[in-house]
């Protein structure tokens, strides 16, 4: 049996697979269909300081391979996730990651304080690139010096493991990741959402409340493995990639690209069980092809 | 009352008109209880256009054979591919899903409107009201004659009336045109399923007849078990899912203009 | 019948239907199929100033709902077009536009005076968004003082119609189609693909000899949209749509979006009629909604 | 023979073995003259992963009846499909694409060579050469006995040679290892389609012994008709593109290293 743990900074994987911030809710919905704590690892859905309501319905279309959605981060903020979800996910045995979202600084510093104060949460995910929010968001993202200092400015008050999420809605990706790991993120994952729109031709209307939203799923993948693969060859601390990733082979894509370990996103909508299906399957790939350790294959693509 | 994935064997398939289909899936395992007014959401194999899974709702369920009945009403791709299975053929379902309507009390006198396919669910409900022992009564509207379906169906577990917007059967218009609601002894619960505008309609005149009244919401949906926050309807608590605190939720809590 | 006709600057088009350049030969290829005449006009593949052989073999990937190319611009270079091919297009009675590319400033200017010369040629669609040629291309594109540059020079030595093709690899595209526009563009059109990768997981290798390539058909269709329809707010020149557009729905959309005309470019690939069908389907769908003049609904996005 | 896109309707459909398949596609109207080597683009209908026509070589022409007969083998999601097709179905067909070998002269003696479903082309091209009273012989090579297929048919055309790898029929080893190569007698040309370096082995033994030899390449196709450039060879005059220019080249204008 082939080793699948890897590392991402101080977090121990058992294998190189997660769940996306958003697609997975807080681990617990899962727990009818799979054994959480069977994965590498799981992103908790995006929380806020303060309790969000989201953007109005209709938050979702579906697209060519696949979908737009403009939740709009709504979360019932911190004390609730405290109080309320903490307490459920603290009992997986896989690194449980927090992804912190804000509009201003300020807000993504208290927010990481009350985080950093949980036992069991050993790491962030800093959400600089959610396409779906008015102010911050995706703001931080796109702009390298924002980046910079929202980067700095939590390092400063967290210790454990701090992953950037950046935004894939910028002409050079790797400028940004390299200016964030400059600032001390101890890796980064990519990618989010692209902006897109979708409109029906018949009522002559948006499909969505916002007017645009992310995309995300497999039409976005050839695009991810790029960035996810310029990203890697830039800069030095471990790259978490994902966009569009359906099964074992997409999956050993991103880490021949260069990722370290993978994000499940939209595929967990279609079928509950995949992240576990893709653990199974990048199994059988290091052993039809003699992989003893599946680290081996990060960046290995062959040129 | 778990949820799970897994692949459910077609064993009938029956063409009720132009564009409405009763599937039956049987499940290899025994089905554990599901309640009216629940959903099941489908994987549309080989179907271009169709990236997510497709929601129906629970029109039967047959216990003796493991067996969940839906209704499909060919729409768009994903239907139209569904209703072309055959016999034998494995279908991906996630099921049961959202939390189902109330059931009545006993000698309670209820009305079950459903509107287009919106009368899906209100089988299985009829049956279980029946079997609680409330007075059932369908209220089933539809475009015209050709569009309406079931009746006979309806009629084992309840009185059946019907409106159609042209007058091809029953009375003309709407399901609120209906004299039903006219009558002096009144429902004490009314439930419904069918287009947005027609929900909104009983609503409007349930509230105005005081009798307690729940809805069955067809918001879209990208997971069906309350993971990516897309189905949300406003409630008095803020946004709700559809799929899971739904699909059906009792008119006073929604935020509605009626 | 409704009136289809739209007009992008000094030309006239009987109907919104385009096909993108790279996509549709050099027209002839399909006169076995259609009457190219029929269509609103015709992009022709890309040439340059000298002779281009292109990239190396493998040059395509399929995607999930698209594909990636890696062509590299071969073509014979603009002698061999004067002589060989403009003979053959002129006969089309539909605006014939030739698609212009360098590497450097002069070459783009030494291509377009040949192109003036050109009697039956109206237009040229300026590309400054190639992402699949090392020198040039989308250089000029993904940065703003460049594109304003090669779109001022070339605007010095042509007076006819001047549209630019800007790359979506951008964060903020409205901000350059401005600049161009500002430079004295008669229109612009997007989006060119998006620079994307894929791998083949089973070899470890690239599966374009290139790496990377260029991401087109309906899967970036949601961001293309997304892309025409900020543009379209921020200048006033018409914008020509595209990216993904496989029927007269997504066409329409693109118009709702803001787009004046469309353009058809890898559906042709895959139905070689495609382009003429849109033209019925449009058409159709003015009959349906009553609409008189098709320009009738240009940006109409109900909001 | 002009190009077309059209429907063509599945007569036949014939199982070789267990992933190869032999498809009767008629059209309605009377087919224009299609020269051995040519192929047809086939849209692939409701499968989610192929966006692109899959090409297929014509393996027969059947001139009393309209029809073209592909052989399929299935490697993937769009071949797959394909074989599943029922009789009557329509096929959307681009065809017929690109230039097709060139035809030999009388009594010269010709050695068809093909690997696995490089036979493909090999039929049509060996009844034609037949009919224009060339000698012709093939070479067949697989991986194993249960791959070698059509033998007979190949044989009204004329005599059929094999070679396996496994030497579980005919001679064991590649097609280049087949003792007819070293007859005193050669073959005045000789035509090859299969894998890569199968034809690349070929056509180097064929320069060694200064034969004339045509091979026909299955570069990735988008479109199929020479717009998109994507199937592009090096040739003598620089890229050329496989699908209008080929499939079928010359060795002596292919910049092959042999
Ligand atoms: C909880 C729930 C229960 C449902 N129960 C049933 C049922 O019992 N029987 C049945 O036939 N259908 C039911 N539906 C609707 C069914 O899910 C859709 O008709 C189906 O998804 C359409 O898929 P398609 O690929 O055929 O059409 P598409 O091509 O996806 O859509 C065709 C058209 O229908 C519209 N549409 C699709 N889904 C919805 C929706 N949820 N709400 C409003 N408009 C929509 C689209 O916008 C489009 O205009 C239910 C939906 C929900 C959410
Ligand atoms: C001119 C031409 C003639 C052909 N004639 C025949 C024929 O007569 N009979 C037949 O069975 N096949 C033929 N092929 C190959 C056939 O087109 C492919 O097998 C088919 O497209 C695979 O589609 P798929 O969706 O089943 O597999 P996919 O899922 O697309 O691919 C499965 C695997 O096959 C590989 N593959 C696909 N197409 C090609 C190709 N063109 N070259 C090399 N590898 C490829 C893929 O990389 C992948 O590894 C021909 C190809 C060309 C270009
Ligand atoms: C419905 C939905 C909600 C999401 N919410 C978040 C979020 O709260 N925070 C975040 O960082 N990313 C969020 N994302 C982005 C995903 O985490 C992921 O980056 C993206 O979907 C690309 O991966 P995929 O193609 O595998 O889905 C969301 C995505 C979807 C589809
Ligand atoms: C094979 C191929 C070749 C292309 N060549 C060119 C080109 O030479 N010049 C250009 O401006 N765009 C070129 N494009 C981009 C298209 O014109 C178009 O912008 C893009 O494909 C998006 O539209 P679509 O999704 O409808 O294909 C090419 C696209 C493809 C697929
Ligand atoms: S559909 Fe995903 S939460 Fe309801
Ligand atoms: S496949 Fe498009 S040019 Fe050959």
């Amino acid at each position: 049996m082939a080793d699948l743990k890897v590392k991402i900074h101080k977090l121990e994987l058992k294998n190189p697979v997660m769940t996306a911030s958003g697609t997975f809710g807080n681990g617990v919905e899962f727990d009818d269909f799979i054994n959480v704590s069977d994965l590498g690892g799981i992103l908790l859905k995006g929380t806020t300081l303060h309790h969000r309501e989201g953007n109005d319905y209709p938050r979702m279309a579906e697209t060519p391979s696949g979908m737009l959605n403009a939740v709009g981060l709504q979360n019932k903020g911190v004390d609730y996730f405290c109080e309320s979800i903490y307490p459920n996910v603290r009992k997986y045995n896989t690194n449980v990651v927090v992804n912190v979202n804000g509009s201003t600084i300020e807000e993504y510093i208290a927010l990481t304080e009350r985080i950093n104060e949980l036992d069991d949460i050993d790491a962030i995910e800093l959400n600089i690139s959610c396409p779906n929010v008015k102010e911050g968001g995706m703001a931080f993202g796109t702009s390298c010096p924002m980046a910079e200092q929202v980067t700095k400015e939590v390092r400063k008050v967290y210790n454990k493991t701090m992953i950037v999420k950046l935004s894939p809605n910028v002409t050079n990706i790797a400028e940004i990741d390299k200016a964030v790991e400059f600032q001390g993120a101890d890796s980064v994952s990519l990618v989010n959402t692209f902006l897109g729109m979708a409109i029906d031709a018949e009522s002559r209307k948006p499909l969505l409340s916002t007017i645009t939203g992310g995309l995300s799923g497999p039409a976005i993948k050839p695009i991810a493995l790029r960035m996810v693969w310029q990203v890697a060859q830039a800069i030095k601390v471990p790259v978490i990639g994902m966009g569009g990733i359906m099964n074992a082979t997409d999956a050993i894509e991103f880490m021949l690209a260069g990722a370290t370990a993978v994000q499940i996103g939209t595929a967990n909508f279609i079928d509950p069980k995949i992240a576990i299906k893709i653990v199974k399957g990048i199994e059988e790939y290091a052993q039809r092809h003699n992989i003893h350790q599946i680290s081996d294959i990060i960046g290995e693509l062959q040129m | 009352m778990n949820k799970k994935v897994c692949d459910l064997i077609l064993t009938k398939k029956t063409q009720l008109n132009h564009d409405n289909y009763l599937l039956e899936l049987q499940s290899k395992e025994p089905l554990s209880a599901i309640n009216p007014g629940q959903f099941v959401n489908v994987l549309i194999k080989d179907a271009s256009s169709t990236f997510l899974r497709r929601p129906f709702s629970v029109h039967e369920v047959i216990y003796a054979t493991n067996s969940i009945v839906i209704l499909v009403k060919t729409v768009g791709e994903g239907t139209y591919k569904l209703v072309e299975a055959e016999l034998g053929d494995k279908i991906d379902v996630v099921f049961p899903l959202g939390n189902g309507f109330s059931l009545p009390k006993k000698d309670e006198k209820i009305l079950l409107i459903g509107g287009g396919v919106g009368i899906a669910p209100m089988m299985q409900m009829g049956r279980e009201s029946k079997e609680a022992r409330a007075e059932v009564h369908f209220l089933l509207g539809a475009r015209s004659a050709k569009d309406q379906i079931l009746i006979d169906e309806f009629k084992q577990h309840g009185s059946v009336h019907l409106t159609t917007n042209d007058g091809s059967m029953g009375v003309e218009g709407f399901v609120i045109h209906h004299p039903i609601f006219s009558k002096k002894e009144g429902f004490d619960r009314i439930y419904c399923c069918g287009p947005d505008p027609m929900m909104h309609a009983v609503a409007k005149k349930a509230k105005a007849l005081s009798i307690d009244c729940e809805v069955s919401l067809e918001n879209m949906m990208a997971c069906g078990f309350g993971v990516c926050l897309c189905c949300v309807t406003k409630t008095n608590e803020g946004n709700k899912c559809v799929c899971t605190d739904g699909p059906v939720f009792n008119i006073k809590d929604l935020e509605w203009q009626i």
